[in-house]
């Protein structure tokens, strides 16, 4: 019973919790305030998870530009709230099924799988994580998808303008 | 001379391909420009290719004038390129009727001039490669890039229902060629372990050899001892057939063979003069080559199951398609059944699994492509000046077009196989050879019915078009061949001659192959004599030691496993 | 020591949870968020697997897979515009052009 | 005879050695002949063109003339002989000449060599060829005179002599082949000459096609050969080849060098077949490996043999296939002359004599080939007593004599069959170019019912056509027609085939109405044609009498037509003791080694007597028959009952004979007809309808439907396809987890 665990705990039941309401609320805004704080808690989890740089990028991406950029679409529609939860459609029962199902296979057989996390010697304790270590890699063995993304990015920019725009 | 010493292929295979760019840059309305540009690239292909021909040294190596060079390593794919005596000799065919198709169509072809040349000089370059390609995957790709310029030729220039022509041909002999693409990979596959399996001709032939070895004599062996088999051996005994018949119904498609012709009369009538010589004249020779290359060695035991079945399409096919000439009204459908009847021989001699066969079917397969060729081509001016493809429409030519006629009757006498002309030699080789064979006479005797049908239809033809009183006014004031008709006849009378009385040059090149290819088929006949492997196996250079092929990287355990 | 177990259980009820608002949420919108949701479930794998085998691929993964969310919500959110635009709903029940 | 005449006769003007290399030239002349012809005719001009074909014809015929002087030479009392490829280094080829210019082609362990071989057999019809060919291009030369075609009609017979030629001289069976194709070739060109007329040009097509049906037999031969070969090198011992004069290493040496189907290999084949060797391999022996394992040699040989009879048939009008040579009668009056009398369709004769070892080991095939024989002598001649058209008399009338000669043949009488084939040769020549020297005269009138009263005004062509038909009646004994037909019948009565010695007598009798019914159809048409007065329906008022490029070919015809008698007068000594005739002699070193073949088989009984004054009386005396009925019939029987009513059953005979018995109308019947129809048939139900429509445009229509069915599964609702991913997610999951568990 140490400290870590009791951190997991909150976080994951905090995470869980405010994903719930993401796909429960009835105003998209809840839905995404929602989602806002199932990031932060989720940037929680991965610094219990050693990944700090990722749990930082985490809250400056999404829970600063994406959801930012939720919110303005939402204002930009002003949706108010939606007029009515989707008809139960033969579909929507099927999916929400499926849905549920597979997340009781997933729990039957992640349960049966018992993985501890790997124990690192003090260099690796030293650097696993680290913004160093990343940049590291990520500028050297996968610097072509890097670049690649950074290309996607640009498209998809420009993309979202040509799509946006009624005219330009 | 270095350089043709590694590239002489390369530079016959895309020469075409450099004068195509050369042709797009040309303006469209240039016409004169781009019909110039093209002749001298064929003409150019041609000098090139004569001197492969030359340069193949009947004596040598099985593969000559090789280049490979490392290309996707990871599927174990190599660009290897290389001829056999066969191969150099469609090779020779092909460069030959090249330029004679551009004359052939200076007149013919009035719209799109452009875009008809750039199609022509590709479809040289993918037939071309495709003869001289040794990987199986490059093979494939050239087989196929194939259809694209025709299926266009015969869509955009053709007759009146040109696109249904079109269309049908593409999808019939597309339908073969994706179920072989599937028996290639599955192949691939089973031929070898990860990192040492290839696409190459020469290291699957190998490492099927073994395996087809044991299963050949278990074949021979008491009921079920083929039970026993393991490893490769017992995929092959299992799946070999299967994958046979993919290359077959592909191949067989291509030749067409009896029942899967039907697409050849329609592509053929509707197809511009030069779409009719190249599918006459090189096309369907890519079945016959693909039977002889790939699906007869690869699967001998399997080709020899099947052996009777598809002797009996043949001859079928001899027959049927001779008959079903003198059921036509329409000359071109005439000439192009008739090709089913000769393509027919052409499968037979392969299937009799003799020298003297083997020989016959491919000389054969030349001689159909002159033959033929030649008879479209003069068609071709025919209908140039009176568009009526109807024998009803004809009617003493003879009398207006002399030179026209002289020219057509002796096609003729080389096509119904008259001693002297090219026809013969190969006729008379593929008989024997059917009698020599294992099969039953019955085959060769009805095969030699065609001998007699032969005649019967297409002098039948030649009387309805050339002789008896001019019964149409039209017809009265046809001009006889000028010049340029002239020219793009003669190599083909010239070469009727030349083939019918000189052969052994041109068997002296096919004969190392054949004998070849007769050992490797007959691995599959349980009674037949076996060479010794090292005249078997395929010997082909091996890619530069540097490149060493990459393994994909397999997970050492489950990640379960680990802790 | 937090066994990387119940990080993989957390990432798969997340993964599923944004699944089910996928599939029967109307709104366009609330469906992206969904889609970020299971997004960030599969992040949360990937950095699981890292700390499980210590080492640091999965970070890289996972950061690229921020960037691509980034994308996909830039394109999503501009055709969800667009659609408003033209149709003045974002309702997914109305939007059944894709058929034929 | 004084010595140095003779010495002078025996040695060649130019010797054996040197003269084989060139043997070649015999072909080539006319071949470059019909090459400038055909190629430049148009601009060379009448004259040139006549100067260039006769020249050529000429040459070979001189270059012929000094092979078959170099056949004979003895010089100093050194016969001419050469080593046998497929014997012994002792055992010769005597009176020959031959020369191998090289493999032509080779596949497998076949090959085929461009070797030409000059004995008595081809000498005596190289000179036939090229002399009677020269003599008909000298009479075209005034016959075509008004034909714009004559450079096509000149390259065509040059074309036509150098393929006979080549048939003739070949020394194997395939180059032999080329030959007999060729000069099928030529003779379509020939009888389509006058393409215009779609008639003429049908006929033309009709001759190639029927003579394709021989040639599928002959190819088939062929391949059975080949294949008897092989097997008897497999099975054969030292016995066998030593029977035949050979060794193992020999024989299998000649055939690599110069190909399984020479006739020389093929003679030592024959040789070594017959149960007196004593060897491992017989008639009797049952083949045991290859495709014709089971069949005995002999049975085998029967078939070969009479596969070539079948091809022998197309080629020289015999039943079932002579039906195309009446209508042949469509080309130009010289090419009847040369083609369909006096070379071409002698050629099965020549096949046969060239292969006679072969042939007497099956006297099955012999008799065959005798009764077909006489069978289509005798239908031949009651044809021709009804025709009117006198080309088609004549047509029919060699088609009686190839009969005749078939007889002989099939008897095992060569030398006749050989010598009649010459005879013939010379006075049938001379009766169809007197016949177009006739229509010449007359402005193309065939019908001798519309002639008649010619000896006055044709003085030359009458006095020619007389005596030609004196020699092929024989109504005046000593005459050459009438020696050959007489030995052949002499021998046809004596010899026997083993086991079937009723086919002598019976083929004798036929034999015997034949001379009777040619006498009367030949006197028939002599009568009609030169005799009584002028008949009134002529075309032109008077003939007049041909030019002399017409007459001396005439002239020297009927010479030869009379003078070679000689040839069947027994003046030899036989090597056994007694005399034999010149001509047997003279064929005896080609011929020998099927006497051989017969004496080891005893498959026949050869005789050797010569005929008695009394045999000549006897046959003479159905010559007269023949002819005295005609002379009475046509001079005094109908001339009286002009204008009074001919009896039903006589015009409804007539009207038969006249139509050739209605065998063309049941060949289109039974045969033609159904082969179109099936065609038809196949194409219209099979090809068109079953497997293209149904079969081909059945998939695609099928597919196109499927296609519109599984339409209705796109709803267009995203998250409904969403939905169905997720349970095959779901679906996915499951079955991984359920593998693991198990």
């Amino acid at each position: 019973m140490n400290i870590e665990l009791v951190l997991f705990g909150v976080f994951a039941v905090m995470t869980l919790l405010s994903a719930g309401l993401v796909i429960t609320a009835r105003s998209p805004i809840n839905s995404a305030m929602a989602l806002v704080s199932t990031f932060f808690f989720l940037a929680g989890i991965y610094v219990l998870l050693w990944a700090h740089t990722v749990a930082v990028i985490q809250v400056l991406v999404y829970a600063g530009a994406i959801m930012v950029l939720f919110l303005f679409v939402i204002m930009l529609l002003n949706l108010g709230d939606a007029p009515h939860r989707g008809k139960p459609t033969v579909t929507r029962l099927l999916g929400g099924a499926s849905a549920a199902g597979l997340l009781a296979v997933l729990a039957v057989t992640l349960g049966r799988m018992d993985a501890q996390p790997a124990r690192l010697d003090a260099q690796g304790q030293a650097t696993f994580g680290t913004l160093a270590a990343i940049g590291q890699s990520i500028f050297t063995t996968w610097l072509l998808p890097f670049e690649a993304v950074s290309l996607l990015l640009l498209v998809a920019m420009v993309g979202a303008v040509v799509v946006a725009k009624s005219r330009i | 001379m270095s350089f043709f010493d590694n590239h002489l292929l390369n530079v016959v295979i895309y020469l075409p391909l450099v004068f195509a760019a050369l042709v797009l840059m040309l303006p469209a309305s240039e016409h004169g420009q781009v019909r110039a540009i093209t002749f001298v690239g064929m003409l150019l292909d041609l000098v090139f290719g004569v001197w492969a021909y030359f340069r193949f040294e009947p004596s040598g190596a099985e593969f000559q004038m090789e280049y490979r060079v490392p290309w996707f390593q990871q599927f174990g794919m190599s660009y290897h390129l290389g001829v056999d005596g066969l191969a150099v000799s469609l090779l020779l065919l092909t460069v030959f009727l090249g330029p004679l198709v551009v004359l052939a169509s200076t007149t013919y072809i009035q719209h799109r001039i452009k875009e008809f040349h750039l199609a022509l000089l590709v479809l040289q370059t993918t037939m071309l490669g495709a003869l001289a390609s040794m990987d199986v995957l490059l093979f494939y790709i050239f087989f196929e890039a194939m259809l694209i310029p025709m299926y266009l030729m015969v869509g955009v220039w053709g007759a009146e229902d040109r696109r249904m022509a079109a269309v049908k041909f593409f999808l019939y002999t597309l339908v073969g060629s994706l179920l072989m693409l599937v028996a290639i990979v599955a192949v691939y596959f089973i031929s070898g372990g990860p990192g040492v399996r290839s696409f190459d001709y020469g290291t699957l032939y190998n490492n099927l050899l073994a395996a087809n070895q044991q299963l050949a004599a278990c074949a021979s062996g008491p009921e079920g001892a083929c039970a026993s088999l393991d490893g490769l051996a017992a995929t092959l005994h299992t799946y070999g057939p299967w994958m046979f018949a993919a290359f077959a119904l592909a191949f067989a498609i291509k030749v067409p063979m009896w029942p899967v012709h039907t697409w050849l009369p329609d592509a053929h009538v509707q197809a511009p003069v030069a779409g009719s010589m190249i599918l006459a004249g090189v096309m369907l020779k890519m079945g016959t080559y693909g039977f002889w290359r790939f699906a007869i060695p690869l699967f001998p035991v399997a080709a020899h199951a099947a052996r009777p079945f598809l002797a009996v399409l043949a001859v079928i096919g001899i027959v049927y398609g001779a008959l079903m000439c003198l059921a036509q009204r329409d000359i071109k459908k005439l000439i192009a059944y008739s090709s089913v009847s000769h393509l027919g021989y052409c499968m037979l001699g392969l299937l009799a699994v003799t020298g003297e066969g083997a020989t016959g079917s491919a000389y054969q397969m030349l001689n159909h492509g002159i033959s033929t060729g030649a008879l479209f081509l003069l068609f071709g001016f025919l209908y140039e000046r009176r568009h009526t493809r109807l024998m009803s429409d004809y009617g003493g030519i003879a009398k207006v077009m002399p030179v026209f006629t002289a020219a057509f009757v002796i096609i003729t006498f080389s096509s119904v196989a008259v001693p002297g002309t090219n026809g013969f030699i190969g006729e008379f080789l593929v008989l024997m050879g059917t009698f020599k064979s294992t099969l039953p006479l019955g085959f060769g005797a009805f095969a030699t019915l065609g001998v007699i049908l032969g005649a019967a239809y297409m002098l039948w033809m030649v009387q309805k078009v050339f002789f008896g009183s001019i019964t149409h006014r039209e017809n009265q004031h046809l001009r006889d061949m000028n010049l340029r008709e002239m020219l793009t006849t003669a190599p083909f009378i010239v070469l009727v001659a030349v083939m019918g009385l000189m052969p052994q040059p041109f068997l002296d090149r096919i004969a190392p192959s054949t004998d070849r290819y007769v050992a490797r088929a007959s691995v599959g006949a349980p009674g037949a004599t076996q060479a010794k492997d090292d005249q078997l196996r395929v010997e082909v250079m091996s890619l530069p030691s540097t490149a060493a092929a990459a393994r994909p990287s397999v997970p050492a355990a489950p990640l379960a496993a680990r802790e | 020591m937090v066994p990387i177990t119940y990080y993989l259980l957390l990432a798969a009820a997340l993964f599923c949870m944004g699944m089910f608002g996928v599939l029967v949420r109307t709104n366009a919108l609330v469906v992206f968020m969904c889609v970020e949701l299971m997004l960030n479930a599969v992040n949360l794998t990937f950095l699981a697997f890292a700390r499980m085998h210590g080492n640091g691929l999965g970070h890289v993964s996972a950061f690229f897979v921020i960037a691509v969310a980034a994308a996909e919500a830039a394109i999503g959110l501009a055709i969800v515009i667009a659609v408003f635009r033209s149709r003045g709903t974002v309702n997914v029940d109305d939007i059944r052009t894709m058929k034929h | 005879m004084d010595g140095t005449l003779v010495e002078f006769f025996r040695t060649a003007p130019i010797p054996p050695e040197v003269l084989s290399p060139s043997l070649g030239l015999i072909i080539l002349l006319p071949l470059l002949g019909a090459f400038v012809c055909g190629v430049f005719g148009k601009w060379l001009g009448r004259a040139n063109v006549h100067l260039v074909a006769c020249s050529a014809i000429a040459g070979a015929f001189v270059l012929s003339l000094l092979a078959f002087w170099a056949t004979s030479d003895a010089a100093g009392g050194r016969v001419v002989s050469m080593a046998n490829p497929f014997g012994l280094d002792r055992d010769t080829i005597r009176y020959a000449i031959a020369h191998d210019y090289g493999t032509w082609f080779a596949a497998g362990d076949f090959r085929v060599n461009f070797g030409l071989l000059v004995d008595h057999l081809s000498g005596i019809l190289l000179l036939i060829i090229t002399g009677v060919g020269f003599l008909i291009h000298l009479y075209s030369t005034s016959y075509m005179e008004h034909d714009d075609g004559y450079w096509r009609f000149f390259a065509y017979l040059n074309l036509f002599v150098a393929a006979m030629l080549t048939l003739v001289m070949a020394d194997n069976l395939v180059l032999l082949f080329v030959g007999w194709e060729g000069v099928g070739m030529a003779s379509y060109l020939l009888i389509g000459f006058w393409y215009t007329d779609s008639a003429k040009a049908w006929a033309g097509r009709k001759a190639f096609v029927t003579n394709r049906i021989g040639d599928f037999a002959f190819l088939i031969a062929t391949f059975l050969l080949i294949l008897t070969v092989g097997a008897f090198n497999r099975q054969a011992d030292a016995r066998d080849y030593n029977a035949a004069g050979s060794s193992r290493a020999r024989y299998e040496q000649g055939i690599s060098q110069k190909g399984p189907v020479t006739f020389k290999g093929l003679e030592k084949l024959a040789l070594a077949l017959p149960q007196g060797s004593g060897g491992a391999v017989s008639l009797a022996t049952p083949i045991e490996s290859g495709p014709l394992s089971g069949y005995t040699f002999g049975g085998v040989m029967t078939a070969t043999m009479l596969l070539f009879l079948l091809g022998a048939a197309g080629k020289s009008a015999q039943l079932p296939l002579y039906v195309w040579l009446p209508d042949a009668m469509a080309g130009p009056t010289p090419v009847s002359a040369l083609i369909h009398a006096a070379t071409m369709v002698t050629a099965g004769v020549y096949l046969f004599c060239r292969m006679s070892s072969l042939l007497v080991l099956s006297p099955t095939a012999m008799a065959t080939i005798a009764i077909v024989g006489a069978l289509t002598s005798l239908l031949a001649a009651l044809i021709a007593f009804a025709q009117d058209d006198i080309k088609k008399v004549l047509a029919y009338s060699t088609v009686s004599q190839l009969g005749i000669m078939f007889m002989g043949v099939g008897m095992g009488v060569f030398w006749a069959a050989a010598m009649h084939l010459m005879t013939h040769a010379f006075f049938k020549a001379c009766l169809f170019l007197g016949a177009g020297s006739v229509m010449h005269g007359n402005g193309d009138e065939t019908d001798i019912k519309k002639l008649g009263g010619l000896w006055k005004e044709m003085k030359w062509t009458h006095a020619t056509f007389l005596i030609s038909t004196l020699a092929i009646t024989g109504i005046f004994p000593i005459m050459s027609g009438f020696f050959s037909k007489d030995a052949i019948f002499h021998g046809v009565h004596h010899n026997h085939l083993h086991g079937l010695e009723w086919v002598s007598t019976f083929v004798y009798v036929l034999g015997l109405l034949i001379t009777a019914s040619t006498a009367f159809y030949m006197s028939r048409v002599y009568l009609l044609t030169f005799t009584g007065k002028r008949s009134p329906e002529a075309k032109l008022a008077h003939a007049h009498e041909s030019a002399w490029h017409m007459t001396l070919p005439l002239v020297i015809l009927a010479f030869l037509a009379f003078a070679t008698f000689v040839y069947a007068l027994p003046l030899m000594p036989r090597s056994g003791g007694g005399t034999q005739p010149v001509f047997e002699n003279f064929l005896s070193p080609v011929l020998r080694p099927a006497e051989a073949v017969a004496r080891a088989a005893e498959t026949v009984k050869l005789d050797t007597s010569s005929p008695s004054v009394g045999d000549y009386a006897f046959a003479w005396m159905w010559a007269l028959l023949g002819g005295g009925a005609a002379a009475f019939a046509y001079l005094k029987f109908f001339p009286s009952r002009v204008g009074q009513p001919v009896p039903a059953f006589a015009r409804a005979v007539r009207r038969t004979a006249l139509n050739k018995f209605y065998v063309d109308e049941l060949y289109e019947f039974i045969l033609i007809r159904p082969v179109k129809f099936v065609a038809f048939i196949l194409f219209r139900v099979v090809d068109a309808l079953v497997i293209d429509t149904v079969l081909v445009r059945g998939t695609a229509y099928v597919t196109e439907k499927v296609g519109l069915g599984l339409r209705r599964l796109q709803t267009g609702d995203a998250q409904a396809y969403a939905a169905i991913m997720a349970l095959a997610i779901l679906g996915g999951a499951v079955y991984a987890l359920l593998q693991v568990l198990s």
